[in-house]
């Protein structure tokens, strides 16, 4: 066996250890890991407390968006119906499809990665637990505030897919376009957030000698989500900043009389829109592909295919994003591309059906709720499968296109996908939170009324788009033949609901929070999350070297409960868990974790309060809501990066692993880079809209700067990386003060200010305003996003002289000063390509 | 003259210039009676005289026909009106010739319409023996008791009114010998059209006195009644009709599309007097109203609707379905 | 890194792949110029791709390791799938 | 057959319902579509029921047939090459369609600009030279047999041009001008609807394209390109709604071929009279909805750009709608 890090794999066979354990460590253990109490469990960022309140939280939101589905459906049922007048009924469909998307399905998704994924991989908590604590309530407070515009008539009313011109100020001059695009900001934060929670703790924070051979299915899942939502959500987020400078400040970047496109916001809405739908799908799948094996009481068949069709969907579903747009007018040869891919995409999720079936087939079934809600999800998601197939075929994607069809379609690939497996999970895993599980009977009730409910909307709903109706009509006249079908789909409705509703009741009944006596392994997974468990999460780390350690070795459980494996106690004094290595999991250095803290809730609270705030146009209120948001969070950080007394730690059988790493080895390093994969992406979709614009209307491009400022400019960026690095060498030097490195970054930090000043005044020097053209606005919008990263540069420059003046930049290196270090790099690679990218294209010396 | 006039006057009744210029050319171009003669135009006006009938009682003694007249209509009809406590004077109304006379809001200055007869049902109002007998002797004679208010064209007699009215109350205002103001505290139905009646009036007083006695008896609501059986209609079919001609782009149907407001609601068209404020609500009578309104109702704001007989007739059995008990 | 890049080489040469030709499409339109990049961009990525698969298969059966193993039973997987959509990808040059 | 419970409408006839206008097409741009749909929902008929079949085994199999189906084998069978094959077929079959459908314009067809409008189609009929010989609005009229090339335009918002029975949709885009050809192999009716959202009403945005015998075509193009128009009926309402349109505001918006009428706001009303629906596909056309359109069509399709002439008397509603109706 060879190694990745320098580790013996040797070493695992010291355990499990033999021996005594020491009386107390166990109550230590405890001590530590305790959750506040009262109202400080507010404060509590334990997976564990978290998680649940998530899942929570997207439960409500999907009940409040079925609930105005419901009343849009009655509103359906007959023509010219009159329950909800026009503009209610297109506020209703917009905040349906919104909700469901945004508030529903990604975060409940990143929710059960935050609950499930520590215990999957025998981990203490994520990485991150404070980020995943300030993810959470920034999606809470925003997410209600978003949900309450409905009740002031002040909800988006665009549909969810926010199609400018429509939603720009002169077809929508209110304020519900903006709830929308601000409103949605925290969303993004949060589900970026999570993605970096997510990735990193899948990578790095793995029981020791969990490989990626091993790694559980799920894990798998969440690395691809959450890597699709690092790609994807960008898009959508640099959309809804254009958008928005187009709505305050008439930047016309989707106006077409100033050289705007509307198009633009499709290709960057779609190149998240659709991913977004297998962002769903994924973790859901993987959650099926994780059940399966415990309900049919054998092994997963095919469980490499399964990981190549999830690596496969999270590249192929970026090449599918314009099958949204066929009937744009696109070139045909693009087009085909995109049907071409489209097809491509399909044989992953073929690949998973038969999978699941083979191993249903290997194994025997029994029919419990989990496995009844499987087995529909899985019937509901082929048929949707199998119109989503047609629809990728551009002819006939012409006809259906924007019909019922299409409702019908993504319903099913929805329901069956995601909502299906999502009811399965909570019955599967309700033991694990829960201190009784939920009843069987009413289970198959709630099934049988969900599926058939279902079916009963959704099958009809294909004909009725072959007859005709398009989608987001809030009536139809009469004489058509749609009064039948549209007639049954709102019984169908109905009858969901009341599968829905019995769920609710049974939850009432039977959902008891707990972290400690929790129901347990009600339907024997082999997987580690039913390890016994308590708030630290496993009493001691396991070895793994199976994918289902726990029907591999019957004793693991007992061994792991009596300490007999990695960290079994608490040898710092801290909360900790052990980062181990990406590929092979070895492990690398034990990471002290941060506990419960208000600083995280306080700086979701004023995120959520500025977007919302700002809103509304109460700017004085929103900027000192935003001023209070960035204090917590540098509140927050403070406390962080700070190296302990034992620099070694014993974590079980005498291994020693370091417990301060800096460098390229540590998880805030691994972070950083996928934060700055997530600025790159939405500077890549800058540029993408760049040659967009340039390439629809070339005959606005009229003003070009002059050339010759681009080496001062691009100068300055390059001395601010080179200072920059030289400060990190320096810092690494016995003789030079701390502030020596310190000051040469900061100095750097300034260059790149200077550099990025210069940059936006040659340009306005040439009297090229935001406004003037889609040239304009496009190298504004540029600045803009280079002029957000100064001014994070400029408050990590404070945050930075002020930890150098309370000496704790320790020497000979320090993660802030590398994060700082890396962040500045970025910012003068993207500044100085920004500078070359406006002056070259299309003008040129 | 006649313009000039309306000019003036729309300035206070209507602040949106853009209409006061529309009222102002139009008048330019017709005789002010002709812009006001018609109820269909002035929906507001006519939203009220459907909120009364709807809240309207129609209360006699008896059913007993009155001055020994026949009534016309449905047998079933008849018989209906005989066990009822609280149905139904009918009545025949003569709408003399009236002039065209100042008012207090262009809208209201009437033209001559053609005497009609027809039968009516009287709104929240008694018949007093005394007055039963002056109807019964002078049946032509009857006005309906707020006919003013909503249908305005009526008018008024000195010497009738010295017999069985009593002078203008307080309450009916008075401002002016011979002129009515409305009742129902709007100002749009203060239109007071000062016309004359050739009959007398019912005074609102003296049918509420006779009212009074009554109201323990009215109290005890009749069984729901249909009060139009049409058994030979369909009034699905009839709503498909509706559907389908477009009659919801005027009129406020429920169960048809779209809710139009330029000609009245007839959301509880059942309980309606009149049709057209001049015909008997009769289903014959309105059978052949929807499909050729303007031959009944000259002048009428409602044009002639392509309908099928039979489909007028399916047409006025749905409008039957709207709003009875 | 490297691990990564072999795991998903199969994926990253369709990505290059699938924007190489979507780019020439928006540059070029429909015309021939779009559908001989195309063609040539396509058969490049499929002889990058059948590499690939065929390399990860070879070291799929020599490999001892079984994670070694494992991380070539992927890569040849994901140069199979890469194939199968590059092929796909490459049709519309001929169909339209 | 399909129960009816409607007695269909002369919108509803046109618009869409049993069968459904996808799957009964009325021109070559539309055929193979229909084509298309049957063979694709055969095809997922057959793959839904071989999945629910496997499914079966898997679950109430013999242990010998499920222990054929319980391996890596019946992944690679069912999860890949059944679909490449299958998926194969049907990519080449939809790029080859797509490839005929999209040929280039020969240029010597008929050419109709259409421009979205909220929440109504302008239409103008182009000449040789490319420019507009006719306007029109929410009816197109078609000869029979022959394609006719639309430049579909928006002056708004995005809108989709759609006639399910001609062909697929094509989005009408600010900005952009998309080629789509229509062609109706029989005369008749055929309706159509919006079918990208945009905004307020986008439900009651509809329309209708009336295919006629290319010779029937002839003489209505001539008739109405000729520049005398003719001459109306008699009516003792139509003098006063001729000037009623003009000084009552209509005309500010509206044009009427041969009158002063020149506004081009709304939609051109130079023959009203002939069209089959009113408010853009949403109302039978005639005297009595003309009025309820006039007098107030807020109320009828909430949000549109015409204010309600509540101060027009039901005389002047007349009338207006009488002079209105003559407009042929």
């Amino acid at each position: 066996m060879s190694s990745e890090t320098g580790f013996d794999p040797a070493l695992y066979e010291r355990f499990p250890t033999t021996g005594e354990r020491p009386a107390g460590e166990f109550d230590e253990l405890n001590r530590i890991w305790a959750a506040p109490t009262g109202i400080a469990k507010l404060t509590a960022v334990n997976n564990n407390y978290v998680g649940v309140w998530y899942i929570a939280t997207a439960f409500l939101f999907f009940v409040l968006a079925g609930v105005l589905a419901l009343v849009m459906r009655a509103q359906l049922a007959l023509p010219l119906q009159g329950i909800l007048p026009q503009e209610t009924y297109n506020q209703f469909f917009t905040m349906h499809g919104t909700i469901m998307m945004f508030l529903f399905a990604v975060p409940i998704m990143e929710a059960l990665g935050v609950l499930l994924l520590p215990q999957m991989l025998a981990a203490r908590d994520l990485p991150f637990p404070r980020l995943s604590a300030y993810a959470f309530w920034a999606y809470f407070v925003g997410g209600l505030c978003f949900f309450a515009s409905i009740f002031f008539g002040l909800a988006p009313n665009g549909g969810w897919f926010m199609y400018p011109p429509l939603t720009s100020t002169t077809y929508s001059p209110g304020i519900n376009a903006d709830f929308w695009l601000l409103g949605i900001g925290f969303i993004e934060i949060s589900a970026i957030a999570g993605a970096i929670e997510i990735i990193v703790g899948v990578l790095r924070t793995r029981a020791p000698g969990m490989s990626l051979r091993e790694m559980p299915i799920f894990a798998w899942g969440m690395l691809v989500f959450a890597g699709m939502i690092v790609i994807a959500f960008p898009s959508v987020i640099l959309a809804t900043l254009l958008l928005e400078l187009e709505r305050a400040l008439n930047w016309p970047f989707f106006d077409p009389t100033r050289g705007g496109d509307p198009v633009l916001w499709q290709h960057l809405f779609w190149f998240f829109g659709h991913p977004e739908v297998y962002i769903i799908f994924l973790p859901a799948s993987a959650l099926v592909s994780m059940m399966i094996p415990a309900l049919a009481r054998t092994r997963l068949v095919g469980h490499n295919l399964i990981v190549l069709a999830f690596l496969a969907t999270g590249f192929i579903s970026f090449g599918v994003w314009a099958h949204h747009m066929f009937a744009t007018g696109m070139p045909a040869l693009s087009v085909g591309f995109f049907a071409a891919a489209s097809m491509a995409v399909s044989v992953p999720a073929g690949i998973q059906v038969f999978s699941w079936i083979a191993t249903f087939a290997s194994g025997k079934p029994v029919f419990n709720t989990p496995t009844l809600f499987v087995l529909g999800g899985l019937v509901t998601f082929v048929i949707g499968g199998l119109t989503g197939v047609m629809v990728a075929l551009v002819p006939f994607d012409w006809q259906v296109h924007d019909t019922h069809f299409i409702v019908a379609h993504l319903h099913y690939v929805l329901i069956g996908g995601a909502v299906f497996p999502l009811f399965a999970v909570f019955y599967y895993w309700m033991g694990m939170t829960s201190r009784r599980p939920l009843s069987e009977r009413t289970g198959k009730w709630v099934f049988w009324l969900m599926f058939v409910g279902m079916q009963v909307i959704f099958l009809p709903m294909h004909l009725t788009g072959l007859m005709g109706m398009p989608r987001r009509v809030y009536t139809y006249l009469p004489g058509r033949d749609w009064e039948i079908t549209n007639m049954i789909s709102t019984i169908g409705a109905f009858i969901f609901a009341a599968g829905v509703l019995l769920f609710l009741i049974e939850l009432a009944r039977n959902f008891r929070f707990t972290v400690e006596d929790d129901a347990g392994n009600v339907y024997g997974g082999g997987t580690l999350e039913w390890l016994p468990t308590g708030l630290y999460s496993t009493r001691s780390i396991p070895v793994v070297n199976s994918r289902y350690p726990l029907w591999d070795d019957p004793g693991i459980c007992k061994d792991v409960e009596e300490g007999r494996y990695f960290l079994p106690n608490a040898p710092t004094g801290h909360r900790e868990t052990i980062i181990t290595s990406p590929v092979r999991a070895e492990p690398e250095y034990v990471q002290i974790m941060p506990g419960p803290s208000a600083w995280p809730l306080l700086a979701a609270v004023f995120t959520a309060g500025f977007f919302v705030i700002l809103t509304i146009q109460a700017y004085g209120v929103a900027l000192f809501s935003g001023v209070l948001a960035v204090l917590c969070v540098l509140r927050w950080l403070w406390d962080t990066d700070r190296p302990i007394a034992v620099e070694q730690a014993d974590v079980g059988a005498g291994i020693m692993l370091p417990t301060y790493v800096t460098g390229p080895r540590t998880h805030g390093w691994w972070a950083m880079i996928v934060l700055l994969v997530v600025i790159g992406m939405i500077f890549l979709m800058a540029v993408f809209s760049y040659f967009y614009l340039y390439g629809i209307h070339p005959q606005f491009w009229m003003v070009e700067a002059q050339g010759w400022w681009l080496f001062p400019i691009v100068g300055l960026y390059a001395l601010a990386a080179l200072l920059a690095w030289l400060g990190r060498r320096l810092l690494a030097r016995e003789d030079v003060s701390e502030w020596t490195p310190s000051g040469l970054l900061l100095w750097g930090m300034v260059a790149a200010g200077a550099a990025f000043i210069l940059d936006l005044w040659s340009w306005r020097a040439t009297g090229l305003t935001g406004d003037a053209s889609g040239q304009g606005a496009i190298i504004h919008a540029l600045f803009t996003l280079q002029g957000c990263l100064v001014f994070i540069l400029a408050l990590m420059a404070v945050y930075l002289a002020a930890r150098t003046g309370r000496a704790l930049i320790i020497k000979p290196c320090n993660n802030t000063f590398d994060l700082i270090t890396l962040f500045t790099w970025y910012l003068a690679g993207q500044g100085a390509a920004s500078a070359l990218l406006t002056r070259l294209v299309p003008g040129g010396f | 003259m006649v313009g000039g006039r309306l000019r003036a006057q729309s300035g206070i009744g209507r602040p949106d210039a853009f209409a006061a210029k529309a009222v102002a050319n139009c008048a330019r171009l017709q005789p002010a009676c002709r812009i006001a003669g018609n109820p269909q135009g002035r929906s507001r006006a006519l939203r009220h005289r459907t909120r009364l009938k709807r809240h309207g009682r129609v209360v006699c003694r008896d059913g007993l026909t009155i001055g020994g007249r026949q009534l016309a209509g449905y047998v079933l009809h008849l018989g209906v009106l005989a066990q009822a406590r609280c149905i139904a004077l009918h009545l025949t109304i003569e709408v003399p010739k009236f002039q065209a006379r100042e008012t207090r809001r262009p809208c209201a200055v009437a033209e001559s319409v053609e005497t009609m007869a027809g039968e009516a049902r009287i709104d929240r109002t008694g018949v007093a023996a005394a007055q039963r007998d002056d109807l019964s002797r002078r049946p032509e004679a009857i006005v309906r008791h707020r006919f003013h208010g909503t249908a305005r064209y009526q008018r008024r007699r000195k010497d009738e009114r010295r017999d069985g009215a009593p002078p203008p109350s307080s309450r009916f205002g008075g401002h002016d010998r011979g002129t009515y103001r409305g009742t129902h505290g709007s100002d749009c139905t203060a239109l007071a059209p000062g016309v004359r009646e050739k009959g007398f009036i019912l005074s609102p007083w003296r049918s509420f006195a006779a009212l009074l006695p009554m109201l323990s008896i009215a109290a005890c609501e009749a069984p729901p009644v249909d009060r139009h059986p049409m058994p030979q209609a369909d009034p699905e079919r009839g709503r498909l009709a509706m559907n389908r001609t477009g009659c919801g782009s005027c009129h406020r149907i429920p169960g048809v599309w779209p809710e139009g407001s330029v000609g009245p609601s007839l959301e509880a068209f059942a309980q309606q007097t009149l049709i057209a404020g001049r015909l008997p609500n009769r289903a014959d009578v309105l059978a052949e109203f929807v499909r050729d309104a303007p031959r009944y109702v000259p002048g009428t704001g409602m044009p002639a609707m392509p309908l099928t007989e039979e489909e007028a007739r399916d047409v006025a059995a749905y409008l039957y379905t709207l709003g009875g008990r | 890194m490297r691990t990564w890049a072999y795991l998903l080489g199969g994926l990253i040469v369709w990505t290059v792949h699938f924007f190489a030709v979507y780019v020439a499409a928006s540059i070029f339109l429909t015309s021939t110029t779009a559908r001989v990049v195309t063609a040539l961009v396509t058969f490049v990525c499929l002889a990058a791709a059948t590499t690939l698969t065929l390399r990860g298969w070879a070291g799929r059966v020599g490999a001892t390791d079984p994670e070694r193993r494992w991380i070539h039973t992927i890569a040849a997987l994901s140069g199979a799938t890469a194939f199968l959509a590059i092929a796909w990808q490459g049709l519309p040059a001929l169909l339209i | 057959m399909w129960p009816r419970i409607s007695t269909r409408s002369a919108v509803g006839d046109a618009l869409g319902g049993w069968p459904p206008p996808v799957l009964d097409p009325a021109g070559p741009y539309a055929d193979p579509l229909a084509m298309l749909s049957w063979v694709l929902f055969a095809i997922a008929a057959l793959v839904l029921l071989v999945v629910v079949a496997a499914l079966w085994v898997a679950l109430f199999g013999s242990a010998r047939r499920k222990g054929r189906l319980g391996g890596t084998r019946a992944i690679w069978i069912g999860g890949v090459a059944f679909p490449a094959v299958v998926l194969s077929a049907l990519l080449v079959w939809g790029l080859s369609l797509t490839g005929s459908l999209t040929a280039p314009i020969r240029g010597d067809e008929m050419r109709v600009k259409v421009t979205g409008e909220m929440w109504w189609w302008r239409i103008a009929y182009l000449g040789r030279d490319g420019q507009a010989v006719l306007h029109d609005a929410n009816e197109l009229h078609i000869p029979v047999g022959q394609p006719v090339v639309l430049e579909l335009e928006s002056a708004d918002v995005i809108h989709s041009f759609w006639v399910p029975r001609l062909s697929g949709k094509l989005d009408m885009i600010p900005g952009r001008t998309n080629m789509m050809r229509i062609q109706a192999d029989e005369p008749g009716v055929f309706g159509g609807q919006c079918a990208e959202y945009c905004g307020g009403p986008h439900a009651l945005m509809g329309f209708v394209v009336v295919a006629h015998e290319p010779e029937d075509f002839a003489r209505l193009m001539a008739a109405r390109t000729a520049g005398a128009r003719p001459p109306l009926p008699a009516h003792p309402d139509l003098a006063r709604g001729a000037q009623l349109f003009q000084t009552a505001g209509c005309a500010a918006c509206h044009r009427i071929a041969g009158t002063g009428a020149n506004g081009i706001a709304g939609p051109d009303l130079s023959f009203l009279g002939t069209r089959q629906t009113l408010g853009a596909g949403i109302l039978p056309n005639n005297r009595g909805t003309l009025m309820g359109w006039i007098g107030n069509s807020q109320a009828i399709k909430p949000g549109n750009r015409m204010p309600p002439y509540s101060m027009l008397s039901s005389d002047d509603l007349r009338a207006l709608a009488v002079y209105l109706e003559a407009q042929r």
